[in-house]
């Protein structure tokens, strides 16, 4: 059988309920597509049903589509992917409440893939909402996951300080004149994660999660280009256009938007089959989508075949 | 009619007892009462399906709900704009015992009679019900109309107009460095140099042949004709791409009222 | 002079507000701002002539008792009991007719049929465009000629997106499509506005001379 | 009376200064020793009014630090100071008991804060004798202006008086707060309004240029010179539909979309509903006319009265073609819905400012089997109505169907102005291109409105 795939499994089903309604909405088009090449036309209503089952079935049973990472998720990917252990990471929290749905999942996704690479990661905030969103990151995905990971060995959090850009122009230089101590007021000199940290120069890889100011643009003004140090980022979708600009010189890669999560949730549970059964909002959030966006495509081709068939058979007549 | 009507009420009843049984440990939490509280989310998705029951055809159910909410948002509207607006910005202007009366700070100030004005003009707006009064009507529309143009046109004139003149001012050779550099360096990635005079070109040489599609006065005939058809290409090109830019957001709406069924409502997800 | 004086309005106001773009001194600020202030003044008596509009036809439904005269009783009862439940309310331990507060309306009904009927309805309307878009692609989408083909074309290519199963061809879709939204989009977009801004001042202009005046009931 | 409220003032000041003086004014010494050497300071401070606006603001420039970005880079912030007499705390306390004050006594208050309120100028001579600094606000590394933005409400503890000397300082500021750098003082200097907002001749040179184009094209049009207009089909489309609704016996449905009567787009679409309500008078079919806005419902109602007027038809004429809905956006769109289904009308005529609902009409009047033709200015609703209507007006469109319909010389005259000023944009991009690729950011300030 021809590999329209690529490589990649279709789709990754758990239960039967999955199945019926994939099965049910595929020989549906299937059906049409047969009754199309007669030229006749489907009626309306029958579209508005695909729809609905095509949004409410993934719903309903969490269907996930495989992701192909396009390049400039994968890129960061393989980036994280290839640093040797022991490499020390900042993930900064730089959204609100607002854009979290969005955004969150990204950072959840960065942070499992440090962590089970052995990385030693450094979480702070330039957002005052975001440390909410930051400790919610902590209990749920590093302690819940991670309860062998131990803070100020493995990971270190640093909080919310305010100052915005300008808290980026000092730990460019200087860490500890910004954070003397972490958000707990451990000084930073008693941890292992910033032992042989200065500044943001010795760091391996910056990743900054956000999608509003200061962001990942100030990241990359006020740090990504004075010092060194590889960026990545992950964005809202609203956002992503104004960065693609940076891509690939200041940016190893960008996600954008819930499709850019579900790529990077999508590589990563290929990669690590103790992801299997974690919870992949990205991915769960393109189900409903990327199902309801082939239906219509397929309606576009119905409706164009029978359009074409039916003008021939006239213009015989 | 009648039948299918009862056979509608039927499931919608039988699936609310349904999630009620399903959910009732869940209402626990709730501090309302779990019967209140079911029946209000069950009252909210009977609407939601008797909305989407129209996709199938007009029906009783679309037609009391529609109905319904008429008349509930214009009286909101109405109370709100009430309280706001009337009682929030006009009365404490005006009125010191109204204000007390209505318990909002009374505001004096020495030029507060011209709120009169606005009053009187909305007076003469009711006077339209008035059969040989009406022509009074005219003057609060015409103050409205008189102001908005006059906002509207140095408003339009500078973002609309202005601004996207000048926004046009770009250099159709983006860092230009010689026709040897320009080689040497080609390539087609999106932060190339190739690709940044491309979209200079499309967006300069699309910005006028849009501009001349929508010339009124002159014969769309040989270049200027050849112009203004780029010129619709262009734009149905840009049309087609945001409607299927659209569909995400549309989709995820869609989902947002599944979710609430399945979720809030049956109890079917958590 | 019944129309000569609301003309001399237009145009006394529609001067005057132009004037007032170029003066950023206090005393042109401040008959600014009372401007506006009058315009949602004004606005509110109307909403009492549409309230009252709105009454009349569904009597008038009523009355006629043709078939489904039962449904504007229910838009009635619906307007009656929103305006009942927006003007009384609880209030220091007992009912009565009842005020606004920095918290919203304290009356509880008022709240509950905003949240359960008012916001289901609405967002499920919303929601509708999801079929609707879908119906919508189905019936126009048709290549019958050069530019229902652009318009077709254009559609999928930023639609495929979607499509997980493209493999390498992926890359070059997703690149294509943010393409066409960033270059040609802007510059058709930008043609577009800069059509309607001329529309709009040119329109301005001749409402604020006298020159159109359809809005004052003379076609 | 003054003279008074005067001695209390001044008792009142006295306590505050003794209040402030313990507190401890003024920008704090860097006596603390840290590992952080001190930085050096802005240099080149100055202080001026603030310009096109209307008072109640100076900006602050300066030079950076020589830490800030450089050297030892340890300047994190700036902090700008200004020198505040203690009077101004009388007058915020006058505020603060006014707020909680009720019927007389709050007049009487409100007497003694306007009077305070007129004593702050001479307040402020006293420099620097009675009053001490105060921080009013922070710069990030790397600015080197600020600006000093107050308000004009006279109850605001913003409050900011124009003609009144002002001196300021501007702390460099590293990561120990104590550990900061003091500028020169600059000073004195006033806040005032302007009357002309030069930021902003290019809008005004457009206004004049454009406002002489149309005069003198609706003068040319008076005088009777011939014009050609290129035909629209969605126009054409107008006559036919009437037509066709009149041979089936079914009713016209003019939406008029969700604008306000301040909207240019649907006092664009007044004048086609006039046009449309006469041509409807004239065959004598049935026109439904449903508002989401009373103002719109009120100025629709006369422009469909005159139009029957004018078609002779007066008789013909009933309040309830124009009706009011409800002003809530999808309710409105579920009652037209509704209408639509139930009085399958021949045509769907939607013309003005449209959002989202744009395409749950077009595709339930298509359901329906309407013809329908549609135009908006809004950019974003315009590939929904492409898609599902018969016919579009693409933006500007919609403007010139006023003219096309009317066939008036004058209105027509307006659209010649239009591209004329079209043909001129023209000119110009090319112009601005030109300039952009060599770099004559002359000619490019002359179209840059700054404020």
């Amino acid at each position: 059988m021809l590999d329209v795939t690529f490589g990649i499994p279709l789709v990754v089903l758990s239960d039967v309920g999955q199945a019926i309604s994939l099965l049910l909405i595929g020989g549906g088009l299937l059906w049409i597509f047969i009754r199309s090449l007669k030229a006749k036309e489907v009626d309306r209503r029958v579209v508005f049903l695909f729809i609905f089952f095509a949004v409410a079935a993934p719903i309903l049973f969490p269907i996930t589509f495989q992701e192909k990472a396009t390049p400039i998720v994968k890129k960061l990917f393989d980036k994280v992917e290839s640093l040797p252990a022991g490499s020390k990471v900042l993930i900064a929290f730089d959204f609100d409440p607002a854009m979290a749905p969005e955004v969150q999942p990204m950072a959840n996704a960065f942070t499992r893939h440090c962590l089970v690479k052995g990385y030693k990661v450094i979480f702070m905030s330039l957002w005052a909402t975001g440390q909410a969103l930051l400790t919610q990151t902590l209990e749920r995905v590093v302690k819940g996951e991670f309860p062998e990971k131990q803070e100020g060995v493995d990971y270190i959090n640093l909080g919310y300080k305010a100052g915005n850009e300008g808290v980026l122009n000092v730990i460019v230089t200087n860490f500890r004149m910004m954070f003397p101590t972490d958000v707990n007021g451990v000084p930073l000199d008693s941890t292992a994660v910033f032992d042989g940290i200065k500044s943001c120069g010795d760091l391996d890889l910056i990743i900054s999660v956000g999608g509003g100011k200061p962001g990942i643009k100030e990241w990359v003004l006020f740090v990504g280009d004075r010092v060194n140090v590889p960026m990545g980022a992950g964005v809202a979708a609203v956002v992503a256009p104004q960065l693609y600009p940076y891509y690939p010189k200041q940016l190893l890669g960008l996600l954008g938007g819930v499709k850019g999560a579900a790529e990077y949730e999508s590589e990563l549970v290929k990669h690590y089959s103790r992801f299997e059964h974690t919870d992949t909002p990205g991915l769960r959030m393109m189900g409903p989508q990327t199902l309801a966006h082939v239906v219509i495509m397929a309606f576009i081709v119905i409706g164009n075949i029978s359009y074409f068939i039916g003008r021939r058979r006239e213009r015989r007549r | 009619m009648r039948r299918t009507t009862i056979i509608a009420m039927a499931v919608v009843l039988g699936l609310f007892i349904l999630s009620w049984i399903l959910r009732s440990a869940s209402y626990v939490t709730v501090q309302e009462h779990y019967l209140i509280g079911g029946l209000k989310v069950t009252f909210s998705a009977f609407l939601t399906l008797a909305i989407l029951s129209f996709l199938y055809k007009d029906n009783p159910f679309y037609k009391f709900a529609e109905h319904l909410f008429v008349g509930v948002s214009a009286a909101f509207w109405m109370s709100m704009g009430f309280w706001t607006t009337i009682v929030g910005n006009l009365v404490p202007r005006i009125s010191q015992s109204l204000s007390e009366f209505f318990q909002v700070p009374y505001q004096p100030g020495s030029y507060n009679f011209v709120y009169f004005i606005p009053v009187i003009l909305g007076i003469m707006l009711l006077m339209r019900l008035s059969r040989n009064r009406g022509w009074l009507a005219r003057w609060p529309l015409a103050f409205i109309v008189g102001t908005t143009a006059g906002l509207n046109f140095v408003r339009y004139l500078r973002s609309d107009f202005m601004e996207q003149v000048s926004a046009t001012f770009v250099p159709l050779f983006v860092d230009w460095k010689g026709v040897g550099y320009f080689i040497s360096h080609f390539s087609l990635s999106a932060s190339g140099q190739f690709v940044a005079i491309v979209a200079n070109w499309v967006i300069f040489l699309g910005v006028i042949c849009g501009i001349i599609y929508f010339f009124f006065s002159k014969e769309h005939k040989g270049v200027f004709g050849a112009a203004s058809r780029v010129g619709i290409w262009v734009l149905m090109i840009t049309f087609g791409a945001s409607f299927g830019y659209t569909v995400m957001g549309r989709i995820s709406l869609l989902v947002g009222r599944i979710t609430f069924l399945f979720r809030d409502w049956l109890g079917w997800i958590s | 002079m019944r129309r000569q004086i609301p003309l001399a309005l237009v145009f006394i106001f529609g001067v005057f507000m132009i004037f007032q773009y170029f003066v950023p001194h206090e005393s042109s600020e401040w008959i600014y701002e009372f401007l506006l202030d009058w315009i949602y003044i004004i606005g509110i008596f109307a909403l009492a002539l549409g309230i009252w509009s709105l009454i009349r036809v569904s009597v008038a439904k009523i009355k006629t008792r043709k078939s489904g005269w039962g449904y504007p009783v229910i838009t009635m009862a619906g307007l009656f009991l929103m305006i009942l439940f927006g003007f009384t309310g609880y209030r220091d331990g007992s009912w009565g007719f009842h005020f606004m507060t920095a918290e919203g309306l304290s009356n509880p009904m008022f709240r509950n049929f905003f949240d359960y009927i008012m916001i289901p309805i609405q967002s499920t309307m919303f929601a509708l465009l999801a079929f609707f878009i879908a119906s919508a692609a189905y019936r126009a989408f048709r290549a019958r000629n050069v530019l229902a083909s652009l318009l077709l074309v254009a559609a999928l290519v930023v639609m495929l997106r979607f499509n997980p199963y493209l493999g390498p061809f992926g890359t070059i879709i997703a690149d294509t499509a943010s393409w066409l939204l960033n270059v040609p989009n802007l510059a058709a977009k930008r043609a577009i506005i800069i059509g309607i801004g001329l529309g709009m001042v040119g329109t301005a202009l001749k409402i604020i001379l006298g020159i159109e005046r359809g809005y004052m009931g003379k076609g | 009376m003054k003279c008074k409220s005067l001695v209390i003032l001044l008792f009142v000041c006295g306590f505050f200064a003794l209040a402030a003086a313990e507190e401890g004014s003024g920008p704090p010494d860097s006596t603390h020793v840290d590992s952080i050497p001190p930085p050096t300071p802005v240099s080149m401070l100055t202080a001026r009014d603030s310009e096109n606006d209307h008072g109640h603001s100076v900006t602050l420039m300066w030079e950076l630090s020589t830490d800030d970005g450089a050297g030892q880079n340890s300047v994190l912030s700036y902090e700008i100071f200004r020198w505040v007499p203690f009077f101004m705390d009388t007058l915020q306390s006058i505020r603060d008991s006014l707020a909680g004050a009720e019927g007389t006594i709050a007049e009487q208050l409100r007497k003694r804060r306007d009077q305070a309120i007129a004593m702050i100028p001479g307040a402020h001579k006293s420099y620097p004798e009675q009053g001490g600094w105060r921080k009013i606000g922070t710069a990030l590394s790397g600015q080197s202006s600020y600006e000093d933005v107050g308000v004009k409400d006279r109850g605001s503890p913003d409050y900011m008086a124009d003609h009144t000397d002002y001196y300021y300082l501007v702390d460099a500021v590293t990561a120990d707060p104590a550990i900061r750098a003091p500028s020169e003082i600059v000073g004195p200097v006033q806040s005032f309004g302007q009357f002309f907002n030069t930021g902003r001749i290019p809008v005004f040179v457009a206004v004049l240029v454009f406002g002489l184009l149309t005069i003198l094209f609706v003068t040319r049009a008076r005088r009777g010179a011939e014009l050609y207009v290129r035909p629209l089909a969605g126009i054409e489309a107008v006559d036919d539909a009437i037509g066709r609704a009149t041979e089936m016996g079914k009713p016209i449905l003019y939406v008029l979309g969700l604008g306000s009567a301040a909207d240019i787009g649907t006092i664009a679409s007044f004048t086609i509903l006039g046009r449309v309500a006469k041509r409807v008078a004239e065959y004598q079919t049935k026109l439904i006319v449903p508002c989401y806005d009373p103002i719109v419902m009120t100025v629709a109602q006369e422009t469909v009265k005159a139009a029957f007027l004018d078609a002779g038809r007066p008789d013909d004429y009933y309040e309830d073609i124009v009706y009011f809905v409800t002003q809530s956006q999808f309710a409105y769109v579920a009652a037209v819905n509704g209408t639509m289904l139930r009085e399958l009308p021949a045509t769907n005529m939607y013309m003005g400012v449209f959002f989202a609902e744009s395409l749950i009409l077009a595709e339930t009047g298509a359901l329906a089997g309407s013809i329908q033709i549609a135009g908006t200015d809004q950019v974003a609703q315009l590939p929904f109505f492409i898609v599902a209507c018969d016919y579009t007006l693409i933006g500007e469109e919609l403007y010139a169907a006023s003219a096309y319909l009317g066939r008036e010389p004058i209105l027509l005259g307006s659209l010649k102005a239009q591209d004329y000023a079209k043909a001129a944009v023209i000119i110009l991009a090319a112009l601005g291109l030109l300039a952009a690729s060599l770099n004559w950011t002359a000619f490019i300030n002359l179209f840059s409105v700054t404020s």
